[in-house]
């Protein structure tokens, strides 16, 4: 919202207003006749844009075509403008002396004979059409752009009061590539430092490993025998098997066995040591224990 | 899901925010369904919906950043009444300014004043700027490189737009030929005429037609930048 | 007036002011009528308008300071993502951590900081319990007798794996660096390194392959083939 922006009288002075009649007196008579309220006055060269709003509505006031400018009528009655203002100490925009002298010079040109050939490009007379004909046109078009539907005068945002929101920051996203991308790195770190030897590894094993982990601390122990799904066919109960041989290697499970014969059971590795222990780790023959 | 669900959604959706939504936008609050839904049917049921809105005094519309529910002009009447301000009024200073950004961007601020006649105050420039309706897209490559002015998204939506090319045609320039002819002077080679006051003579329509091809190849602010810069 | 238009009114009324309008607000807005509008029938409309927005995801409610429009709390969850805020990323470390999980599970956290040579933050733990990729399968007999953990089946569903062994083998982790390079990530100068460690040449697959084959003729050792497999 342009506070910052004075507000205009509406666009377009209106003539009819006391301020025309004022400014329509001639000039010609004795400045000290010519009653101009100061206020109206200042009002009036507010409502122009500049020199060439000012021009444009000199040349419409006459109904005069912009391409057919009596430049001599029109000069006159422009600086007759420029005489009140200055009367009036108004402080003047530097353009509408600019423009005057411009008008004073083509005013000037017109009068001198025409040289046979016209070299000059520069003729001010067509400058000044040129010029008043572009202003003209953005003219329109601000006040075209001013009767376009608008939002907040013609038209109005429609909203809803929300619900209460789920106040959830999302969670991060990753790639597989990004995820294996940084296991190389540390594969790459560790082959450096040739503590680790991780490369081997069936990751189907390891993931036996894990799962029968998870079984074993929620049921406790487990027969060995119901360990093994035949659905899985032999390779499933190799890989079962194999995972219950490293568990045990790395002191994560038990298995024991009551007497020669009876069931073999797993459990979760902990302080217990009533039962005796198979351990894997010696040179017992882990044979005897695989039915 | 069901058509009626993601309607529904989508009427909330666009209610729930202030700002204008794509169909993209409104296709994402789908992504975490299980059932996919396809962008086609975000765009269906927005038919759908805006066909439901007719002759309710509330549209759903399509303007330059999207879609958005608003009221209808035919009840700003009523309408008005609820807000105590009365809606901005815009200078013709303003106005001009914004109506030269918009049909001769992008444009310095010299160039505006070469124009109008008259310097441009600094505070109109500081709202245009401030209600996003332009924004700087570059800078000339002139002495003191000055900044240049285009119209933004923002202004668009405001203006009830969806393009640049729905702006109001500029009026028609008669050609300076014929301006001589009447006037009674020589008649100039037109190029020669228009050389002398430099790119605001390019013929009005072709920097129509230029500014809209920019504006919808939209390949952000670098691109349309470093083409005023040749420029 | 007649009540579609009072209806619409008050629809677009309601939809245009963010805070809740009273009934004696509502009633104003038609103060300027030259056919009087009735307070009464401001209700009667409210109310029709009201059972119209039945179902429709939107409704009009009565709250303590007059009458508003509401988007339902059951389309919260596709609302909320309009506001949802941009998601963090995550560190490497724990991209590494939750990768060693995956490839070496069962492992307690000093396995893997033995591997990374650096400490894992129990941050990084807690993160990946909390998004439910990796949890506790048990806890190793050693001194403290730390947790062992292992990745899940929601760590599986979330890249689309079907089992941990479909993720791709040591030995082709080489040819990520193409796939790194696509996906912007920055990329480690891996070959030579890995050109010197003979094993990891080795397609995983192959191994395992190899491994149960191997298992399935000898009957008899199987800790020789634990050993083969497992070091």
């Amino acid at each position: 919202m342009p506070e910052n922006e004075p507000e205009n009288p509406d666009s377009q002075p209106d003539m009819s207003v006391p301020v025309a009649m004022v400014l329509g007196q001639p000039y010609s008579d004795a400045p000290k006749d010519l009653y101009i309220p100061p206020d109206a006055l200042e009002v009036f060269l507010e409502t122009f844009e500049g020199p060439l709003d000012l021009l444009l509505y000199l040349i419409k006031r006459q109904n005069l075509d912009i391409l057919d400018i009596p430049v001599a009528a029109i000069t006159s009655q422009y600086m007759q403008y420029i005489a009140v203002m200055e009367m009036m100490r108004i402080e003047l925009a530097a353009e509408y002396l600019v423009m005057a002298a411009m008008l004073a010079e083509i005013k000037s040109r017109l009068l001198l004979p025409r040289p046979e050939e016209e070299d000059d490009e520069d003729d001010p007379r067509a400058e000044l059409i040129r010029r008043l004909q572009a202003y003209e046109q953005f003219k329109k078009a601000a006040e075209d752009l001013d009767t376009l539907t608008r939002m907040e005068r013609d038209v109005f945002d429609a909203g809803a009061g929300l619900p209460v929101l789920e106040n959830r920051q999302p969670l991060p996203d990753i790639t597989l590539e990004e995820m294996l991308t940084a296991f190389r790195s540390v594969v790459m770190r560790a082959n450096l430092s040739q503590h680790h030897n991780i490369q081997r590894e069936a990751l189907s094993v390891r993931e036996r490993m894990s799962n029968l982990l998870a079984t074993l601390n929620e049921r406790g122990q487990i027969e060995f025998l119901s360990l093994f799904t035949p659905e899985e066919g032999r390779a499933g109960c190799v890989v079962s098997f194999l995972a219950m041989l490293e568990l045990c290697k790395e002191s994560m499970v038990e298995i024991v066995q009551e007497k020669p014969f009876a069931p073999i059971y797993l459990k979760p590795a902990s302080a217990s040591e009533n039962t005796d222990r198979v351990n894997f780790n010696d040179d017992s023959d882990p044979d005897s224990d695989y039915a | 899901m069901a058509p009626d669900q993601i309607k529904k959604i989508l009427e909330a959706a666009l209610m729930a925010v202030d700002k204008p939504l794509t169909v993209a936008h409104l296709h994402a609050l789908f992504a975490n369904e299980e059932e996919p839904v396809e962008r086609d049917q975000v765009k269906e049921a927005l038919t759908t919906l805006q066909s439901e809105y007719d002759d309710r005094g509330v549209s759903i519309v399509e303007v330059a950043s999207g879609f958005r529910v608003q009221i209808d002009q035919e009840l700003s009447p009523w309408i008005s009444l609820l807000f105590e301000e009365r809606a901005p009024k815009y200078t013709r200073a303003l106005l001009e300014t914004l109506a030269l950004v918009a049909y001769r961007q992008p444009i310095t601020r010299s160039e505006i004043e070469e124009v109008r006649g008259v310097a441009v105050s600094t505070n109109i420039i500081k709202t245009l700027l401030e209600r996003e309706w332009v924004r700087v897209v570059g800078h000339k490559e002139v002495p003191g490189r000055p900044a240049m002015y285009a119209t933004t998204k923002e202004f668009l939506d405001y203006f009830n737009l969806r393009r640049i090319d729905e702006l109001p045609p500029l009026s028609e320039l008669k050609d300076l030929d014929s301006i001589a002819k009447e006037a009674g002077l020589p008649v100039d080679p037109v190029e020669d005429v228009e050389g002398e006051s430099g790119e605001s003579e390019i013929p009005e329509d072709a920097v129509d037609e230029e500014l809209i091809s920019q504006e919808l190849s939209e390949d952000g602010d670098q691109r349309d930048a470093g083409n005023v810069v040749l420029h």
